[in-house]
């Protein structure tokens, strides 16, 4: 084990698996001599070489298409999209092609591609903070990760690269610098995390926290609030995966805390949280002593400007007064 | 609107300048010509039957023909290796029964059967068949380009010496998908063959509508490969051409362009009132017909008699009655496997929302209207 | 007054807007000589001819780029996606740039743009299948409109073309044989019938039924049985904009019949029925008597075979189970 | 690696062949020149401070500098019509000066304030002033592309005689959006200009890895649009193709693409650490610096004494002062506003989710980290 950083875990997993297995490919934009838009990919070239680690064109639709087409001639791509803003631009190829091919060929083939991706803020604008997790959710044919953690990035990675299907894999920008305690890889790595475990992080008996990626830290930092002003046991999971979503552990919590705050940073309207909800709402509608509350960004394009972000990013704080509204 | 002669070179004279009597071009054998001409034959069969079945409502959805095009799937697969790969578009009967797939399970899919190809998932448009190396047929225009460059690069990563053949229409190099994967190839000198089937329209819109140049080769041009037209009304030439395109890629020298001209003698789709052009234009084309045209030429050199050809053409429409009759009696999809295949690693039930409904009562309800879409 | 189809009601709309106002163009692929691939822009060209009426290259990207640039011309564009998959890759111009401008360039200006659409089945396959209004509803800046009959085809177009916003108009290709009263066009219309509102189109008293596009005929259906076999009655209310949603419509609705019942055709998983659930529950926990109940298309690819599609597609039965569940 | 020598023509000759000392070349006035000059200079001071302002983190996100590249859009701004429609990508500051717009404001929405050109909501990705016919900075990359073949569409549509001028970079051509736009304003025949920033590299991919051609004009063909290459650190060589290109479309005659040869001397933002390439390389280009080079010319042609230069540079200098003094003095905007301009015509606030949530609170909050981007 090793204290190791989120950007240098996911590094770890990518290279450890690239030594294991022959097969595994990164490509995407300036991710060789620039060394990854957040360094991720870092170095990776020198030791791989760029037929294994691939500098791509500007071309979100065609990287994901050529990562799809070389999956199915027997490789395992990794293909970066530099942030998942522009993920957009490559979403028929991720809906119609990638999510689809298995199904629609008759079971004939699938395709083992991992996209990497990354969200988050930092006054960069209208275009470029925005984060799609509940679309690629409502996909079938999709898994979607999101890790919050160095130690999930890591083995949720693993599990991905392995996994015959195609993975969605979300990093967060405001995460790349946190630090956690990683098994060190050695190219033998077996220690992956499976894909549809939640993880609950902080037990606790009044109310349930769901967050992934960086809202799980800002539910895992209300909940000290809570304990600590309003005596309040929060128990916080981590999703970890949001397709396919481990529901029996959300469920098992609810039964016993009675109440639920869902914790996500995509806009409110068709945001990840509604279908949490509607499928908590759904299980448990008996088990439910008030609604259950959702923390999500508003209905608004990211501004620029950084009083304007704050006022939009969701928190901590946030998530305490939903907590509150329910008390 | 776009006229026969301004499309296509002259007709057969370079295949005959090449030709001593009795002897075949292109080291082809008198077999060799008889296979192609019995493809050509089985997929325009195998079409005129499928139209009649879309008729009867026994075919559903999109049904896209291939009819005065078979020149071009023929003469290009059989010009490539039969362990090549190969992608192409929705209008892809002609693929499959080219590379050898079962006329009944391609039959059985278009009727939606069990014993289909893609077992009744994919319809019409998707046919595959991955033990041939046959990746699909691909309904989003151009989203296949860039695929078969990533397949070329598998190829070329693991030191296979197999290509990629991947067709696709005039209309797809509108789309900027198309480029996307041009672009890849040229960069990293991809084994692979683009055909373009140029066949002067985009469903309704004529070549000039969707392109301000008529020449698809000319798109290529920024890419480094080599470009160029062949008559896709003669199976022999688009066999020459892909034969010399297929040598390039093989011997490690990247990207070739092929563009077939060629013409779709029925209208887009089923559901298409083709006001777009005239019977006039399609007349003309006719009389280019690539079977009688071929059948012409194995005359000539004495491959096979004309009774030779009629009985090939009356063994083929027995093998597809017999399609017709092994589709209508294959049985349907079982409606409880509905959700057979949505992962290769399935998630589990119990974590995703993916059995709540009754899906049994919904067979009980009114059907939907259908025959409404000609995309 | 006429009796018209739906598919007439949207040219009919359509010419009269240009009729009246020279900026309106349209464009899209095979709408000229084809004349659409449902046939509702049959006959324009001839009328307007190519300048108004473009015919363009398969391009969807490039489609609703150029109309967005059209529109910041001083045009009124009219793009139309031969159907709603396609609509994929043309969704980082749908998002990142028709729907953000306004926000991102501090109000200079907007984007009055239409993008009409279509969605429906009948063995159209996997890739052809699809609806996506969850992810367009999801998105601040756009306005969504699904209009079930052809008064509101009509009324909600004449108002879609006439916003000063973008507005995604999707059309039901199951729908466009359906016939209904509509005021006549004259080049003068003024009938428009305001985005954002919802219609009661039957009252009711045990269960409120929402419903929009092909589904709104599905829940009509369903309460008549329900009526006729049950003796329930429900109110059945016709969403019609789904962005923004008329909320006191239903809040309303639901404070009367304590019983709520949402009724889609897109995935369950991600669909819009997750968005509408999730603020029925905020707005009225407490008016509740039951878990709101969703009928939505299962997770599943849509498959090309009849019998698999059959089982796939929402039906009214489905509807009626899920009263009964409630009951 | 790409260098110098290999990418652009011959220094300045071309220009100065043309000239009679001292006469002016193309036309141009000695006011003109000096006018050249002096937004140059502005450029590069403004970048420079604004460069100074992000390193005091009063910039926050994303900051492209545009230094070593002022030619190009000095060049071509001044060679076309104020009110000609204007579009650029993210590298925009040059963009905005060159057309005019207010150094303060546009400092102002740098720092994120209400006073700036888009009231802080943009920032330095998405200047825009659509008073004076810019349209923008657009930050995904290619996606104005067609935005400017729609504008130059609706100009045609209305027989406004106004062209477009479309920036971006070698990158750009990558993305399939590039073709589709191009394709259209071939096919329409708009009166459009691309302007195809070539600086060798888009972010950290060298020119040899993005692209299988090093011109791209090249890329252009397929378009029948005329497409040539011009010095991007000669001001007036950019001034005279844009010139004859804008002649072109107004004239009726369709678009043109300009591929213009330059460099930036910058990263590609703040937070590149510019490993892939090297310093000797950036030396060797400084040598081509648009502004001395320029001020060469002027003082060789009697435009202006070195000691006039040096008081523009002065003059300008003191402007930048004041427009960060502006900017540090302009007021923030009121988070409370944060939902205004989502809609033209707002949506009833009773009617959506929109005003649910509680922003003040957000205020209280611990800041995100944000130093982490170099997109
Ligand atoms: C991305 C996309 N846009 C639109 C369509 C609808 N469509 C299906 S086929 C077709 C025309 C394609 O023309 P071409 O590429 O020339 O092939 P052809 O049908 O002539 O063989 C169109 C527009 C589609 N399937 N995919
Ligand atoms: C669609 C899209 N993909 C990726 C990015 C990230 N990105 C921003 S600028 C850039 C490089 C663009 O290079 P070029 O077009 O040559 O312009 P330059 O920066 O050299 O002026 C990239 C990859 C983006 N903004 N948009
Ligand atoms: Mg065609
Ligand atoms: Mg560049």
């Amino acid at each position: 084990m090793a204290v190791v950083s989120y950007r240098d875990a996911v590094r770890g997993a990518l290279r450890d698996e690239m030594l294991r297995d022959q097969r595994v490919i990164l490509m995407g934009e300036s991710i060789t001599g620039y060394g990854g838009s957040y360094a991720v990919t870092k170095g990776l070239i020198d030791e791989f070489g760029p037929k294994r680690v691939m500098e791509t064109p500007i071309a979100e639709a065609g990287i994901v298409g050529f990562a799809v087409g070389a999956a199915m001639g027997g490789l395992l791509p990794v293909a970066e999209l530099m942030t998942v803003n522009f993920a957009l631009l490559a979403l028929d190829q991720i809906v119609n092609s990638a999510a689809k091919f298995h199904y629609m060929f008759g079971g004939q083939w699938s395709v083992p591609l991992v996209v990497r991706t990354v969200s988050g803020f930092g006054q960069l604008g209208p275009t470029h903070s925005q984060t799609f997790e509940g679309w690629f959710a409502s996909v079938p044919g999709l898994k979607v990760v999101m890790p919050a953690t160095p130690a999930d990035a890591r083995g949720l990675l693993l599990a991905s690269i392995r996994d015959p299907d195609p993975v969605i894999f979300i990093e967060h920008s405001l995460l790349y610098s946190t630090k956690g305690e990683v098994a060190a890889g050695n190219g033998e790595a077996t220690e992956e995390i499976p894909i549809g475990s939640a993880k609950v992080v902080r037990p606790g008996s009044d109310v349930t926290l769901v967050g992934y990626s960086r809202m799980l830290l800002q539910a895992l930092r209300a909940a000290e609030v809570l304990e600590r002003d309003d005596g309040v046991s929060c128990e916080v999971i981590d999703l970890r995966t949001l397709r396919p979503v481990d529901y029996p552990t959300l469920v098992d919590s609810v039964r016993r805390t009675h109440q639920l705050v869902l914790c996500g940073e995509d806009w409110r309207t068709g945001g990840f949280g509604s279908d949490l909800l509607s499928e908590m709402q759904d299980r448990c509608f008996d088990d439910l002593d008030g609604p259950i509350q959702r923390v999500a960004m508003r209905d608004i394009p990211m501004a620029y400007s950084r009083l304007l972000e704050k006022a939009l990013i969701p928190t901590s704080d946030q998530i305490v007064e939903a907590v509150r509204r329910l008390n | 609107m776009a006229t026969a002669p301004k499309n296509r070179p002259a007709r057969a004279k370079r295949v005959r300048t090449r030709i001593t009597d009795p002897d075949l071009p292109l080291g082809l054998t008198p077999a060799q010509c008889r296979h192609m001409y019995r493809q050509m034959v089985l997929i325009r069969r195998f079409e005129e039957h499928a139209a009649e079945a879309y008729a009867q409502a026994k075919v559903g959805g999109f049904l896209h023909l291939y009819i005065g095009e078979e020149a071009v799937a023929v003469g290009a697969l059989n010009a490539g290796r039969d362990d090549d790969h190969l992608l192409g578009h929705y209008r892809d009967h002609g693929y499959a029964l080219a590379r050898g797939c079962d006329p009944k399970a391609c039959m059985a899919e278009l009727f939606g059967r069990e014993d289909g190809l893609c077992h009744g998932r994919g319809g019409s448009m998707h046919l595959a068949e991955a033990s041939r190396n046959f990746w699909g047929g691909y309904a989003i225009v151009g989203s296949h380009i860039p695929i078969g460059a990533g397949m070329a690069y598998a190829m070329q990563y693991q030191q296979r010496d197999q290509i990629v053949l991947d067709f696709f229409g005039d209309g797809a190099t509108g789309n900027g998908i198309f480029h996307e994967g041009l672009n890849m190839a040229a960069l990293w000198n991809l084994p692979i063959i683009f055909i373009c089937e140029n066949n002067l329209y985009g469903m309704g819109a004529t070549l000039a509508e969707e392109s301000p140049v008529s020449e698809m080769k000319i798109k290529a041009e920024g890419y480094t490969m080599p470009a160029v037209q062949c008559d896709g009304m003669d199976v022999l030439a688009v066999y020459e051409t892909i034969q010399r395109a297929a040598e390039h890629c093989r011997s490690g020298k990247g990207p070739f362009f092929v563009e077939a001209l060629t013409y779709r003698f029925r209208g887009h789709s089923m559901a298409d009132p083709e006001l777009y052009r005239d019977k006039a234009e399609v007349q003309r084309w006719r009389t280019q017909d690539p079977i009688p045209r071929f059948g012409d030429f194995c005359v000539e050199h004495r491959v096979c008699s004309p009774k030779e050809l009629a009985q090939i053409n009356e063994e083929v429409e027995q093998q597809m009655l017999e399609a017709v009759a092994f589709a209508d009696q294959s049985p349907w999809p079982d409606p409880s496997e509905v959700d057979r295949w949505i992962y290769a690693k399935p998630i589990d039930p119990e974590v995703n929302a993916l059995l709540e409904q009754d899906g049994a009562s919904a067979l009980l309800a009114p059907e939907p209207e259908v025959k409404e879409a000609g995309v």
